[in-house]
């Protein structure tokens, strides 16, 4: 079908990577962390013209983040996912920016980078605060090993509301 | 004996010359004050002996020529403009004047204005107009010489091409003063229109009003040639700009009207005329609307407070030549009104801004803001001036252009009148800008300690202030001034009512149905809730907090759709066009002198062949 | 006595014009409503509206000028008001002169702007900017109507226009006056701030503009503004194109005055019908569009309105 | 200084009959009100106007859960809002936090921070809900009922208390220079 | 005091030219002291004959060895010559005050001699009544003046001189070449007799004779093509001589012309030469003015000014009427006054600060305010600013010119004179306002006093001009109606050819 034959394109162009096609108009890539920048090169020039998203993927048991880069072909009208895999730990998660390939990935690194705490180098906007209030801004909240609900008991000072094994429900 | 016309005209030039030599601070302030008061008292007590005989002269002879100076109703107008703003402009010198040299030049500029007004004759109005522009021109080197060599060189080229109009007139007419220039130029209408032949050929008659134009039109700044006026009003001492632009303005109004009055009849027969209005005012008059408009685009453009009243000086100026230009007794009496009142609130105006960079120091919009809390006084009269020159009923600004609007549009004029009316608009829209720019909005945290306006600023702001509202709401004591100039009552009705038969305007019956208007919208206020004050960081902008550290205001650029929708008029500039005519001239010249004066003797010895053959074609 | 005489006569019309003013308002919201198949509010809607406004327990200033800005809109509304004949009530009516009326029907716009201005509100800034541009762009068809109408008059007082009327039938029947009449009436369209032209108090992009910082009793004076310009602009003109009323058939001056103030309503809510459809058609301009619009087609028509009144 | 006393009964009809809304639509209830607006409820009939400027607005609609950042956007709006202002929350996310109960970013009791005079059941309610609370509030104000805003003002330092604990001291000054540093440099270029 | 003692004025400069290398052996140092009272006493015969002359009313002939005109050389000192006898005497003293300071390099005995013939050559040419005493008096001007260009040393002064000989030499063997022709149709050398038989020299013999002598004098007199050498000369000369180069030697050889041409006047080529001297002047304005837009030098910058004003005297003079006559020498007495001021002050500068490039100017407003002050006067009124003196005789010449219906001409003379005042006001802008380093100068209180001396010259005559106006209207007469002038020379009534 057709996402084979663009499969095997990329593939012939960037041997590092694996690639297959999931099912129609979705094909998949995995490449690891520090090719992720000449891979999303080659991506362009074979008409990949959007990235939609830059999505991390918390894995705690292997200890590792997973960072999925969704891109679009507009021409093909395929959507592409593009998995790298890093060290979860907050000093280690780090990044090369993609900046210069797609502007639009400035935004979705500072996302990243505001949420999981993954540290893209390049991009100056990342000490700017993006979505996290001031309180929240260095809790990383969507870690796996971040617990929600002391925090919100801490924040919002209602201890005595809610009772752990959750079968007496107080309002 | 020294006639009192000679004291009004260098009063002012002896105590410039004084100031200048007594260079202490106290003294030449007293005698700057002296010598701008001196004549305006002469002129007050003038008033009574012009109501008994017609008018009051007095001539000398200098090197050959016998000057005349004469007072009668149109130039004691003129004159008493002069003595009012020149007053309050030199009230405005003594705080914002730095040195001497200043006071010498300003008040010197005042004596040419004088002179320009009282004169009867060519030559001495030839003179005191060099004079006045010499010591303007001066006021302007001290601070930029770029803007000061393009106002001398456009203000000279004026005055030279008055002299070669003057030298034509003199060598047909054989004399100056304006008398006999006037009985042989009327004599020559009766000959052109009995048929016989002329004294003046239709292309000469055409040069000599082209001349008259151009040196008339750069002293008003009419359109093409007004690129001088934003520059020189704003490169010098501002309450200077007040008389620079309020008075000596009036000088290029009055030579239209001396057009008029020397040659107009025999143009009038000469080009016939459209509609009531003769041709060659008909020129005047787009002139002057073409003015208007491109004037008050600018105006609404402009980045810097001194270059917007500029261009808003230049753009009412536009209004007084379209007056003079339709040509009908009404309607130059109506622009006669409108000089008054454009020099009384210009002045205003000019003054404000003295006071404003006086105190802040800033001249650009966008360092300024929120001034109205800090300087109450300046800003009461800023409203003042600003509902006067926007035209709102109850000012003196609306009774004159109400004055134009109904001279220009009675003589079926429909393409003049819309442009008037788009010109009153605009007036509206720059002052609004300048208002929001400089007083109302967030204040930037180092204007925060800005004091209010000097006393003798203040003074002189009054002064004009009063002005503006006793002739709004009383119309009528100046229109019977202006009656007097044209001896039949033009305008009747009473002190406070304007009659011209086809509209009436009365200034006390606006005032005081604006008055009740007021008064019941007060009670209604009144009868609501305590009003609690809010500060400027207490405003809804979409609910987000304000700090007076970021200000968000459009107080630059204001008018970016404007600029936008006349993107493509903005592309032409006569200022570039002059700038390039200056710099080819400078470069011809260049080029000229390297390949004459080379240097080498063959080269000279050549020339002094050249000559012999030259010599020996000519017939040897 | 004529002081009393007049005092009253002035009550009678303030009052009059208020309350049709009003009721023009309520008209505006039901006939928008029906042309949207909604029920729409009572007609005394605005009145209420008013009164709440006024009745507001807390009110803000941001200074002397913001309060002085909008009493001096109303002042000025007022003024403008006397001066245009109303059948045989109105007390000014020799000095109402066309110039004048026109001026006089643009100022409280200054003094609501003024006043929005001085509240430091952004959204205030930029809605004055489009204000005025708004004013710079209607300015060029209004003056090239009047001007046609003083030329084919001859006259500039409304009353011997009105008195003219009379005889030669009402203006529009002439050429230049009818396209001098369109012009006038899309002008119209901005000055009530209808659909097509209200880009100053645009609701969605700019919090209604200048009116964002007027609370409680400045947005019930607001209001009140808003109701007589209505009537004025309405009444002037009917007055100047649409022949105003001189009615002398009945006897007693009462019933006269009251024909001619029913003859006068009837003509006014045709102007304002007109608007309001124009109004619930058409979307919103941006500022630069209304300006290229309005230096084009208004202005072609009423220049040359004015050009073949002035043959 | 003039006892309006005697007019009360008229401009509490006014009030009730003319509520200008300031809908601040937060979280899912926005949705809810535009069909409010169009011709099958059309809320006109009873006066009410929707108008995007609270200097001029009575009733504040909060629509859905809302956010800390959010708040502080609500509370300002509410106190620029003229005195007799009343408050109508939607659904059930501003009562108890709702299905966010257990999130970080949502409020749990609006009522701690800003008072509401009614709020509205359902995880968005209808417009027919809605209908039904606009009229629960018409009454409440011929009552006297609905005075949020008196409890506003009478314990000011309880509201004001709670919302300093939640955003921590002088958190208007600290919100409005958040993004100063960043917007400076900028302007530098400029 | 019988009027003979008039001949003293020729006489004494050329006794005390001769005398100075017997002072020199006295003492080195009283070379200078003693050129200065020669000078002084100068002035004052000029001025005592001044007095005679005007309240007399009658010019003062003087005959050379007691033989009657025809025959023998006669000098006639008219309402003219007095006037500018006056002139190059005033002149001559205050340079030679300035020179007591300025001049640096050693042969200064030499210089003292060439000075006093520069004076004795120029007082010659104008006062004479002879054509070939003309030749000898320009012979002797122009040598001295060659010699004094080059009296610097420098290799810029021998260029400027080297160019200033040969177009001078041979302006003047044309010009004698021209004479040698009036001389043969005439039989005589006295220029009354000529006015007197100017009627029936044959045309042609006539037209090439005036040709020619106009074209010599145009050397002299700098109009357009023939003033290549000015700039150059103006400029490497010492400062005092420029300043009389320009005061009072082009001058004389413009006045020289003038003569010549209006006792022609009976002549058929009189009107086509006053037109080709007409267009000539105009384009010497023009190109004076034009080519000195962009200059650095600011004394080169003066040279061109002042050639330019000398064309825009002989337009004056061009004009054949009473009036432009009156308008030119008025402006010839204004432009001597306002130019000898700028080249001394401009002199002094030089001195002072070491050069005279547009750098040094800037800021002299602090530096040296006086010199500054006088160089702002002197620029103001050559301007043409009413209430200084050259403003009414530029005003005068403009309307004589008009009157004579050259409108052409007069525009773009306005044209020029606004290019003049574009370099001016730079420089004014330069002085005043523009901040320079360096301190302030103590200013020498001699030069100072001469300086405001003229300044003041400058302001009365611009106040009160009527004075002056009736001075030149006086001696253009003497200069414009030749038939006056023959009855007041008398002639032998037998002699003839």
């Amino acid at each position: 079908m057709r996402e084979q034959a663009i499969v095997e394109k990329i593939l012939k162009e960037a041997p590092y990577a694996e690639g297959k096609v999931r099912r129609e108009r979705r094909v998949e890539f995995t490449v690891p962390a520090e090719r992720i920048k000449d891979f999303l090169m080659t991506l362009k020039e074979n008409s990949f013209e959007l990235m939609l998203q830059i999505t991390v993927v918390d894995w705690l048991k292997d200890g590792e983040y997973e960072l999925v880069y969704q891109m679009w072909s507009i021409t093909h009208r395929t959507h592409a996912m593009v998995r790298t895999r890093i060290p979860r730990e907050l000093d280690k998660a780090r990044m090369p920016t993609v900046r210069d390939i797609y502007p639009a990935a400035e935004t979705y690194e500072r996302d990243a980078h505001d949420f999981f705490g993954v540290y893209f180098e390049g991009n100056e906007k990342m000490e700017m605060p993006w979505i996290l209030d001031d309180k929240e801004q260095g809790l990383f909240p969507h870690r796996k090993d971040f617990d929600m609900l002391g925090y919100v008991k801490r924040k919002y000072k209602i201890l005595d509301r809610f009772d752990e094994n959750k079968d007496n429900y107080v309002i | 004996m020294i006639n009192e016309l000679m004291i009004i005209i260098f009063a002012p030039l002896l105590a410039g010359v004084l100031a200048w030599i007594f260079d202490v601070k106290g003294i030449r302030e007293g005698v700057a004050i002296i010598g701008a008061a001196v004549p305006l008292a002469y002129l007050i007590q003038a008033y009574q002996t012009l109501a008994s005989q017609p008018s009051i002269q007095y001539s000398i002879v200098l090197s050959g020529f016998k000057f005349e100076f004469i007072l009668y109703h149109l130039s004691w107008v003129f004159a008493m403009i002069a003595g009012v703003v020149g007053f309050a402009a030199v009230l405005g010198m003594v705080s914002t004047a730095k040195d001497s040299y200043e006071w010498l030049f300003a008040l010197m500029s005042l004596t040419g204005v004088y002179g320009v007004f009282l004169a009867d004759d060519l030559i001495s109005f030839f003179i005191f107009w060099e004079i006045m522009t010499f010591a303007s021109f001066m006021m302007v080197l001290k601070y930029n010489r770029k803007a000061s060599l393009k106002y001398f060189l456009l203000s000279v080229l004026g005055a030279y091409a008055m002299l070669i109009a003057i030298g034509i007139i003199y060598a047909k007419v054989g004399a100056f003063d304006f008398t006999s220039v006037q009985r042989v130029f009327y004599q020559d209408a009766m000959r052109s229109v009995m048929g016989s032949d002329t004294l003046f050929s239709r292309n000469e008659l055409l040069l000599i009003f082209g001349l008259f134009l151009t040196a008339f039109g750069v002293k008003a700044g009419t359109f093409p040639l007004h690129v001088w006026a934003p520059d020189a009003y704003s490169e010098t001492n501002q309450s200077y700009t007040a008389m620079f632009s309020g008075v000596l303005s009036k000088a290029g109004v009055y030579g239209m009207l001396v057009i008029y009055i020397l040659l107009g009849t025999r143009l009038m027969y000469e080009f016939g005329n459209i509609g009531a209005a003769p041709k060659f005012g008909y020129v005047i008059a787009f002139l002057g609307g073409i003015t208007i408009i491109v004037g008050g685009l600018l105006a609404a453009l402009q980045e810097d407070i001194r270059k917007l009243f500029a261009y808003s000086s230049i753009s009412q100026i536009g209004y007084i030549l379209v007056g003079i230009g339709v040509g009908t007794a009404l309607s130059i009496e109506a622009a006669i009104y409108h000089a008054i009142s454009h020099a009384l609130f210009k002045g205003l105006f000019f003054l404000i801004v003295a006071t404003i960079i006086h105190r802040t120091g800033k001249t650009q919009f966008k360092d300024m803001g929120g001034l109205a809390e800090k300087m109450p006084v300046t800003f009461a009269m800023a409203f003042v001036a600003i509902l006067s020159l926007a035209g709102i009923p109850p000012l003196v600004g609306f009774a004159s252009k109400w004055l134009i609007f109904e001279a220009v549009i009675h003589q079926n004029m429909p393409i003049l009148g819309g442009m008037l009316f788009f010109g009153s608009a605009i007036g509206f829209v720059y002052l609004i800008r300048f208002t929001y720019a400089v007083w109302f909005g967030q204040r930037p945290t180092e204007l925060d300690d800005t004091k209010d306006a000097p006393l003798p600023l203040a003074i002189a702001m009054g002064i004009l202030a009063l002005l503006n509202v006793v002739f709004g709401i009383a119309p009528g004591i100046v229109a019977g001034e202006l009656n007097k100039i044209f001896g039949k009552e033009i305008i009747q009705g009473t002190i406070w009512e304007l009659n011209l038969g086809f509209g009436r305007y009365n200034g006390l019956f606006i005032t005081i149905w604006l008055v009740v208007g007021i008064l019941i919208a007060a009670v209604i206020y009144f009868l609501g809730a305590k009003v609690r004050r809010v500060p400027v960081t207490d405003t809804y902008q979409a609910g987000n907090p304000v700090t007076m550290d970021y200000n968000l205001t459009i107080r630059r650029n204001f008018f970016l759709p404007l600029k936008e929708t006349l993107a493509f008029w903005l592309r032409m500039s006569f200022d570039r066009l002059y700038q390039d005519i200056g710099s080819w001239v400078e470069d011809l010249a260049e080029t000229l002198r390297h390949y004459i004066y080379n240097g080498n003797v063959q080269a000279y010895a050549w020339y002094l062949a050249a000559i012999l053959i030259i010599l020996a074609l000519w017939g040897v | 006595m004529m002081v009393i005489e007049t005092a009253l006569k002035a009550l009678l019309i303030l009052l009059y014009a208020t309350f049709v003013g009003f009721m023009f308002m309520g008209i505006i919201r039901i006939v928008t409503a029906r042309i949207h198949r909604r029920v729409g509010p009572p007609i005394y809607q605005p009145i209420l509206d008013t009164i709440k406004l006024l009745s507001k327990k807390s009110s803000i200033t941001h200074g002397l000028i913001y309060d002085f800005g909008i009493i001096y809109a109303l002042g000025a509304t007022i003024l403008a008001l006397m001066f245009i004949p109303l059948g045989g009530v109105s007390i000014l009516r020799a000095y109402g002169d066309l110039i004048l009326i026109t001026f006089l029907l643009e100022i409280p716009m200054l003094g609501i702007m003024f006043a929005a201005m001085s509240s430091g509100n952004p959204w205030a800034g930029l809605g004055a900017q489009r204000a005025l541009l708004t004013l710079l762009a209607i300015q060029v068809p209004l003056g090239f109507a009047i001007v046609a109408l003083g030329e084919f008059y001859g006259t500039f007082s409304t009353y011997q226009i009105v008195m003219a009327q009379q005889s030669m039938g009402w203006s529009i029947t002439s050429l230049p006056l009818l396209l001098a009449a369109v012009a006038y009436d899309l002008v119209l369209q901005a000055m009530f701030g209808k659909e097509p032209f209200d880009i100053m108090i645009a609701p969605g992009e700019i919090s209604l503009g200048p009116m964002v910082e007027f609370g409680g009793k400045h947005m019930g004076i607001l209001q009140i503004q808003h109701a007589i310009a209505l009537f004025a602009e309405t009444l002037f003109f009917s007055n100047i194109f649409l022949g105003g009323a001189v009615i002398t058939a009945f006897a007693s001056p009462i019933i006269n005055t009251l024909a001619t103030l029913v003859v006068l309503l009837i003509k006014q809510t045709a102007v304002l019908m007109v608007a309001i459809f124009i109004g619930a058609i058409f979307p919103r301009f941006t500022i630069d569009q209304a300006a290229r619009f309005y230096w084009k087609w208004p202005t072609i028509i009423a220049a040359a309105g004015a050009i073949l009144a002035a043959l | 200084m003039v006892d309006w006393r005697l007019f009360e009964p008229l401009f509490e009809f006014a009030r009730r009959k003319s509520l200008w809304i300031v809908a601040f639509c937060t979280g899912c209830g926005g949705i809810e009100m535009p069909p409010l607006m169009t011709s099958r409820y059309d809320l006109e009939r009873f006066g009410m106007m929707p108008n995007p400027a609270p200097r001029m607005a009575d009733l504040f609609l909060i629509t859905g859960y809302v956010t800390p950042k959010t708040l502080k956007r609500i509370i300002i709006t509410y106190e620029l809002q003229p005195d007799p202002k009343y408050v109508m929350a939607h659904g059930s996310c501003p009562l108890n936090g709702g299905v966010y109960w257990d999130a970080y970013n949502a409020i749990k009791h609006l009522d701690k921070y800003i008072p509401v005079d009614v709020i509205i059941a359902g995880c968005m309610p209808r417009p027919e809900a809605v209908m039904d609370g606009i009229n629960k509030i018409m009454e409440m104000i011929e009552k006297g009922t609905a005075d949020g805003w008196k409890r506003y003002k009478e314990n000011y330092e309880y509201y004001r208390k709670n919302q300093d604990e939640l955003f921590g001291e002088g958190w208007r000054e600290k919100e409005a220079r958040r993004w100063i540093p960043w917007l400076m440099d900028r302007k530098k270029e400029e | 005091m019988n009027l003979q003692f008039a001949s003293l004025l020729i006489a004494l400069p050329l006794i005390s030219a001769f005398f100075v290398p017997v002072i020199k052996t006295i003492s080195r140092k009283a070379v200078m002291p003693f050129l200065v009272i020669i000078t002084a006493v100068q002035t004052g015969i000029a001025a005592w004959v001044f007095e005679e002359v005007y309240t007399g009313g009658k010019p003062i002939i003087i005959m050379a060895g007691g033989f009657k005109p025809p025959v023998g050389i006669n000098l006639y000192i008219g309402h003219f010559a007095a006037l500018f006898v006056l002139i190059i005497a005033v002149a001559g003293f205050f340079m030679a005050v300035f020179s007591m300071k300025s001049i640096g390099v050693e042969p200064k005995d030499k210089y003292a001699m060439l000075f006093l013939l520069l004076m004795l050559g120029a007082t010659g040419m104008i006062s004479t009544g002879d054509i070939f005493n003309l030749f000898v008096f320009m012979e002797i001007t122009a040598i001295s003046a060659y010699a004094l260009t080059a009296y610097n040393k420098t290799g810029e002064a021998s260029e400027g001189a080297m160019k200033y000989i040969v177009l001078g030499g041979i302006g003047s063997s044309f010009f004698l070449v021209g004479i040698a022709l009036i001389y043969g149709s005439l039989g005589t050398l006295n220029m009354a007799q000529i006015a007197q038989l100017a009627g029936n020299i044959n045309p042609t013999v006539a037209q090439a004779a005036l040709a020619l002598l106009v074209f010599g004098l145009a050397v002299e007199a700098e109009l357009f093509p023939l003033n290549a050498w000015a700039p150059d000369a103006y400029q490497a000369a010492p400062h005092p001589v420029t300043a009389m180069f320009s005061a009072f030697v082009v001058k004389a050889g413009l006045y020289a012309m003038v003569r010549i041409i209006y006792l022609l006047r009976d002549t058929q080529a009189f009107t086509g030469i006053l037109r080709l001297v007409l267009i000539l002047g105009t384009i010497t304005v023009v190109i004076g003015e034009l080519s000195a837009l962009r200059q650095t030098n600011v004394k080169r910058m003066f040279a061109y000014s002042s050639i330019a004003q000398v064309g825009f005297m002989a337009v004056g003079f061009s004009l054949g009427t009473q009036a432009g006559a009156s308008a030119g020498v008025f402006h010839m007495v204004n432009h001597a006054i306002v130019k000898a001021l700028m080249f001394l002050a401009v002199g002094y500068v030089a001195l002072e600060l070491g050069g005279t490039s547009i750098e040094d100017f800037k800021g002299l407003g602090k530096k040296m305010p006086l010199t500054a002050f006088a160089i702002t006067v002197g620029a103001i009124s050559i301007i043409g600013i009413p209430m200084f003196n050259v403003f009414w005789s530029k005003i005068q010449l403009i309307l004589a010119a008009l009157k004579v219906g050259k409108t052409g001409v007069i525009a773009l003379i306005l044209g020029a004179s606004l290019v003049e005042a574009v370099y001016y006001i730079r420089l004014i802008h330069t002085m005043w306002f523009e901040s320079a380093n360096g301190e302030k100068v103590k200013e020498n209180f001699t030069l100072g006093v001469i300086m405001l001396l003229l300044v003041a010259l400058i302001i009365v005559i611009g106040v009160f001009p009527n004075a002056a106006w009736n001075i030149a209207q006086k001696a253009a007469a003497d200069l414009y109606n030749v038939s006056q002038y023959i009855k007041n020379v008398p002639l032998l009534p037998g002699v003839s050819p």
